[in-house]
């Protein structure tokens, strides 16, 4: 996708460095250019089937992204990415009954939703040790589930079937539209994830995931930075989740809480790397591939035991996923 | 890339040549070409008992190419695993319409996953057999679907309104219902309360609780204290097991004469076979039972070939609830495709319209929605029964049908504290 | 002379019915060097930690530079210009030895160019050849010294050097000694906890020596090195080591 | 019979509340006391309770059938410990977000190899109490509860006893406290943790007995009770095993106080109201010592 540029983002050698206005200009130009793609893409396949599965690979990708701008910048863990994803779909979804609202409203509606969510998760338990944030997310998901149910104007368990507005014109129909909207959210999740890893923020995130302690003694506000990374993890996956019911015309509980979106956005950016911001485009757009290859070859089953078992992998012998390996191997032949 | 390998592996396995362009294939002769039915499968995830269904669909089609095919043509399924996710849906339904090219579709499982698809054959007028998608049409409103299941029509009122006339008859006024926070039990639900009231009935006492609940004491002696004279209970699996011990432990109280209605689970073997003896008593839906009314050669024939490959497959051993329909939904496309010699969706649709059609489960004929124009859900009571072996089930007695009177198969034991043998 | 920049006002600090330190009262004045002596478990660490904000003082005050900070978090207190080094170097590991000066850096406005004023503090205390070098990768020794600069960096006017010699050798240990004396006198205030005698000797102005989270000595080095009550507790166990 | 509603609350409260805590009591102890977030303790439950069902379905009285498992499952836990400590130990801390990670890919496979060997049926074991009650004036106790909860406090017990009394117990609580501590005295802490996680391993089975005689399990039964087991196990304080019993049934109360009450709907938010709540306000939970 945007995997241009080079993938030694994370920490250069100054003097290796090009400067650092240059590669975020062709960053920029790049990011231009994939949303320039993906209009002219509209425009000249005529095949819907192209974007139906293109928006749930781009998806995947921003899905991804904001995950691990929390659990691989911060290095918080996060199980419930579904619950920020679910308030964000449903936000969606509430708009659009409500109000008939137009997609562009809901998309900030839900980075509120989410940013809030998130700075509400982070205030109560990010003081404690992570391992205790990890859990809540879990508990959360459970408690975003039991909420939805308990809304009748949400439709509870049945779900909710809704006619998203007309789409602009010139998109050419509803699917192109939805998935312009949703490559506009990875862009920017993209963005946003690159732009935390190259400036202060993101060396202070790494700064405390070295040593929180003698971050904050070096003058770093780590609770904040920690909020703020919940803040902006949150928003980005409650996007990520707005145009589910624009997509699908239909959204129910048992899809947005459940448990593969969640999954997969823990390995994805396990999978690619989850230090550098190519790091969980190449991991979404690896996986998503390979378990597309793998429901047709193989049983559903060993699908998932295959994630399983991959995570197992990933862990024990590459912990920084595709782009660590890759930097081992060019070290280890320096 | 992985569609077109799996083109070519398709055709390498019907016809056993290797090398072919996939190209070649699709634009080929058409008369030769295989007929294409597409459908998605929950193989994986919370619904993924109910890809039983698959094996009705497959024996369907091992028998249409047995018997030389469709209009000359052999049939070939095309399915994907949705992972009982709504997010797939779309894109999969896209891919077996616009790359597959399939001819003609079936319906995900249930409403919840057919309700994406809604929109999209509505606008593209496609054909579509709807699985067990309970009034899955009503919204959309397309004339070119139906349902393979005999929910009948105005589905989310009526389609267990024969607990409520088994009830009437027995005498019963007050109503209690209880459902699971899920959709279909939801649904299930607001339909016989509306039900109840047509027939005279009040309601008297409503609970919904959380899927997976694990213990119903405290819901049961809150029941009890209504005293209601028939309980509908609208549960998933889980909780119809928990439910139904429940009933044995805090029990239910003197006034209660009708129980069961709307439960899913004692429809599969496994439930059946865990619970046992305790189901005794019980009224509940199923779709097929093994009762003389309706026990033909055909159905027994599938029965015993589903069960020949369920069984080391670990699928539902019984196999009476989903897979039959799912070769019903073959045989409403053979006959459609048959008849107008196409697989033209508008002809095959005002052909179903206009013409009845002879199933595995009976004559189906079809409303301007597509539901069938009766409704055939069964009411059966468990009688009987005796520990925990799975093979009683087989038997006819057993699952005694009440409604629709035109399959009853035997009386309503009552009161149901005696039905149950306590 | 001056008030004092640093002053601690009857601090205590008490884990659950466990007293660790206190109640203690100390001051350090503007460019003075402050050793702090004492056994292991006297209370060193905990003081430490309650001058830099990582505990919040169970009684009593810390004020720095004029200003009540018992409650201020780190962060703020580092921006103040009070720096501290770890006993065990905590380099921010994933990033280059330049890199873990600038994190300080980030977070102090009046400074024009970060990176040429982390170059700057790299070639006082040496690693300036090191600049692009994982932090991870150091010797004992550059750790140390990386420890220092990153609390250089933002021009403190209180450093604590946390057993910064803890582990080199007599070469080495002069070595950062001149780095901090070079320091102090540039105008920064430096306490130093050291377990190296010698080193502690040389260096401080003043020292004072805790025992079982008290105070029990304060004055001139000579003084404290000939204090009956130090030599019992403090190095009476040093010599038994 | 408000009364009755009452009474019988609280008796399904606590019955509950004392199988929740049996349910978390392997995760008291490798969480608690080891600090290793297992978050795949759960799926060991509903491998035990496979265990379980398996020699039920040859004729074998549940119960027994865990006593037997439990040398396997030990076994098994040891085996593990290896793979982790192997893994992350030697690599020096254990970086909390990767032993999270690898936790769950375990619990994915476990489940999945659930799934595969015996498929989607949900599994149940037979046995004569199941459908009967005791009846004590008002309250009345089904013993599909009551068999399970009996289970906890005896479990309990016997660690505990295990814990204060045995050379290995005393071992392991040291472990807990301060791991150098230990090998200064010359015993290998590693010997000591591994043994401790084998232990906890092994309850999983007596756990899954319990979650099967309560009702049929399914391979994904487990994740359902993540959340509540960690809610345990937080609320009772770390390592805090009289906390465990006390803090499940907490738990179980309220869920049954707001079913009976309020709306059962709401039941499932309730143990993680209350982990929130405890992480918010009192992370050290009710028995712990302030760290």
């Amino acid at each position: 996708m945007t995997a241009k540029t080079s993938l030694m983002t994370a920490a250069p050698p100054p003097a290796a460095a090009r400067a650092p206005e240059a590669r975020t200009l062709v960053f920029c130009a790049c990011a231009l250019a994939v949303l320039a793609l993906g209009a002219v893409l509209t425009q000249t396949i005529a095949n819907p089937y192209v974007f139906f599965a293109a928006f749930i690979i781009v998806q995947q990708v921003a899905l991804a992204t904001g995950w691990n701008v929390l659990g691989g910048y911060a290095g918080y863990i996060n199980f419930g990415a579904t619950a920020f994803y679910g308030a964000g779909a449903y936000t969606g979804a509430f708009l659009l009954k409500a109000y008939g609202a137009s997609i562009f409203l809901c998309l900030p509606a839900a980075a509120l939703v989410g940013g809030g969510l998130g700075l509400l998760m982070g205030y109560m338990t990010l003081r404690v040790q992570g391992v205790y944030f990890a859990i809540a997310t879990i508990a959360l998901v459970v408690m975003m589930h039991t909420l939805v149910l308990n809304i009748d104007y949400l439709g509870g368990a049945s779900g909710l079937a809704l006619m998203p507005p007309e789409p602009p014109a010139w998109t050419g129909g509803q699917v192109q539209f939805v998935f312009l909207v949703m490559l506009g959210i990875a862009v920017l999740a993209v963005a946003c994830a690159r732009w935390i890893e190259i400036s202060w923020v993101g060396r202070g995130f790494r700064a405390l995931r070295a040593s929180e302690e003698a971050a904050e003694c070096a003058g770093v506000p780590t609770f904040r930075l920690k909020l703020s990374a919940c803040a902006i993890s949150g928003a980005i996956l409650a996007m990520t989740g707005a145009p589910l019911v624009f997509y699908a015309s239909f959204i129910e509980p048992e899809t947005v809480f459940g448990l593969a979106l969640a999954l997969n956005a823990i390995a994805m950016p396990l999978i690619g790397g989850k230090k550098s911001w190519p790091g969980p485009i190449i991991g979404a757009v690896l996986l998503g591939s390979v378990q597309q290859a793998a429901t047709i070859t193989i049983s559903s089953e060993l699908n998932i035991l295959l994630v399983g078992v991959v995570l197992i992998g990933f862990v024990a012998a590459a912990p920084d996923g595709i782009l660590g390996l890759v930097d081992t191997l060019r070290k280890g032949r320096q | 890339m992985t569609i077109s390998r799996r083109r070519l592996g398709k055709l390498a396995a019907a016809t056993g040549l290797a090398l072919a362009a996939p190209a070649v294939w699709t634009t080929g002769r058409a008369q030769n070409r295989p007929i294409r039915i597409g459908a998605s499968f929950s193989m994986t995830g919370p619904l993924s008992s109910t890809k039983a269904g698959l094996v009705g669909l497959q024996l369907w089609r091992d028998d249409v190419n047995a018997a030389g095919g469709l209009l000359g043509r052999q049939v070939e399924l095309v399915t994907y695993d949705d992972q009982s996710t709504v997010a797939q849906i779309p894109s999969i339904y896209s891919k077996l319409v616009d790359i597959d090219k399939v001819d003609i579709l079936v319906s995900p499982y249930g409403a919840v996953l057919s309700a994406p698809v809604m929109p999209f054959i509505k606008q593209r007028g496609r054909f579509m057999a709807g699985m067990f998608a309970l009034a899955g049409n009503d919204g959309v409103k397309s004339d070119r679907y139906f349902h393979s299941a005999p929910w009948g029509p105005d589905a989310k009122v009526n389609w267990a309104r024969g607990f409520f006339e088994v009830g009437k008859a027995a005498g019963c006024k007050r109503i209690a219902v209880l459902n699971a926070d899920v959709e279909f039990a939801k649904v299930s639900a607001a339909g016989g309360k509306t039900a109840a009231k047509e027939l005279g009935q009040e309601v008297v006492f409503e609970q919904s609780y959380p899927p997976n609940t694990s213990d119903f004491s405290a819901i049961l002696r809150n029941l009890r204290g209504a005293t209601p004279d028939a309980v509908f209970v609208c549960s998933y699996p889980p909780d119809s097991s928990a439910l139904i011990r429940g009933l044995s432990e805090v029990g239910i109280g003197d006034s209660v004469k009708l129980f069961g209605g709307a439960m899913v689970g004692p429809q599969y073997a496994a439930t059946l076979q865990a619970l046992g003896s305790s189901l005794n008593g019980i009224v509940n839906f199923n779709l097929f039972v093994p009762e003389p009314t309706m026990v033909t050669p055909a159905v027994t024939s599938f029965l015993d070939r589903y069960t020949a490959i369920a069984v080391p497959e670990k699928l539902d051993a019984l196999g009476y609830y989903i897979p039959p329909f799912y070769y019903v939904a073959g045989q409403l496309i053979a006959a459609a495709v048959t008849a107008t010699g196409s697989t033209e969706s508008a002809a095959m649709a005002t052909w179903l319209h206009a013409n009845p059609v002879k199933t595995l489960v009976g004559t189906a004929t079809f409303n301007e929605l597509g539901d069938w124009t009766e409704r055939r859900v069964l009411m059966t009571q468990f009688q009987g029964i005796k520990g925990n072996d799975i093979e009683q089930f087989r038997q006819a007695g057993r699952q005694v049908i009440l409604d629709p009177p035109a399959l009853k198969s035997g009386e309503l034991a009552q009161p149901f504290l005696k039905a149950r043998g306590a | 002379m001056s008030d004092p920049i640093l002053l601690v006002e009857n601090v205590e600090k008490s884990f659950g019915a466990l007293r660790a330190l206190g109640p203690i009262s100390v001051s350090l004045k503007a460019g003075e060097r402050l050793g702090v002596i004492g056994p292991n478990g006297s209370g060193k660490t905990t003081l430490i930690n309650c001058l830099t904000g990582t505990l919040t003082p169970s009684a009593g005050e810390v004020w720095f530079l004029g200003r009540k900070v018992t409650d201020l978090a780190p962060h703020r207190r580092a921006r103040m210009g009070l720096a501290r080094s770890f006993q065990i170097p905590k380099p921010f590991t994933g990033m280059s030895v330049l890199e873990n000066l600038l994190v300080p850096l980030d977070h102090l406005h009046d400074v024009a160019d970060p990176r040429a004023r982390a170059m700057e503090v790299l070639a006082s205390v040496g690693l300036a050849g090191r600049a692009g070098h994982e932090a991870g990768g150091l010797t004992q020794l550059e750790l140390r010294k990386l420890e220092l600069a990153r609390a250089l960096a933002g021009r403190p006017k209180v450093l604590i050097a946390d057993e910064a010699m803890a582990g080199l050798s007599d070469r080495e240990i002069d070595d950062v000694l001149a780095i901090l004396e070079r320091l102090n006198e540039s105008g920064v205030a430096v306490i130093m906890i050291e377990h190296i005698m010698h080193a502690v000797m040389r260096f401080s102005h003043r020292i004072i020596c805790l025992e079982t989270g008290r105070l029990i000595a304060d004055g001139l080095p000579d003084a404290i090195a000939n204090d009956p009550l130090v030599q019992k507790v403090y190095f009476g166990e040093q010599a038994r080591h | 019979m408000f009364l009755d509603q009452f009474v019988n609350a609280i008796g399904t409260g606590v019955m509950l509340g004392s199988i929740y805590a049996a349910l978390a009591l392997g995760l008291a102890v490798t969480f608690g006391l080891l600090h290793i977030p297992n978050i795949a303790h759960p799926a060991f439950v509903v491998a035990g309770a496979y265990v379980v069902a398996v020699g039920n379905s040859c004729g074998f009285d549940p119960l027994l059938v865990a006593l037997v498992a439990l040398v396997p499952f030990y076994v098994a836990g040891l085996g593990f410990y290896e793979f982790y400590a192997r893994l992350f130990e030697r690599r020096g801390a254990a970086d909390t977000m990767n032993a999270l990670t690898l936790f769950f890919g375990v619990s994915l496979v476990v489940e999945t190899a659930l799934l595969i060997k015996f498929g989607t049926n949900q599994q149940s074991v037979s046995v004569a109490y199941v459908g009967q009650s005791l009846t004590i004036g008002l309250l009345s106790l089904p013993y599909r509860l009551l068999v399970p909860a009996l289970l906890a406090p005896v479990m309990i017990l016997l660690l505990w006893l295990y814990l204060r009394f045995t050379h290995a117990g005393i071992a392991i609580r040291a472990v807990a406290h301060d791991e150098r501590a230990l090998s200064v005295s010359g015993i290998d802490p590693r010997w000591i943790k591994r043994h401790a996680f084998g232990i906890a391993a092994a309850t999983a089975v007596v756990a899954g007995a319990a979650l099967i005689i309560i009702g049929p399990v399914d391979p994904f039964g487990g994740r359902l009770m993540i959340g509540r087991t960690f809610a345990v196990v937080v609320l009772a304080g770390m390592g805090s095993l009289p906390g465990t019993i006390a803090a499940g049934i907490l738990i179980g109360v309220s869920e049954s106080m707001v079913s009976a009450f309020a709306s059962p709907s709401w039941a499932p938010a309730v143990a993680f109201s209350i982990l929130l709540a405890t992480l918010a306000l009192r992370p050290e939970g009710l028995f712990g010592a302030h760290r």
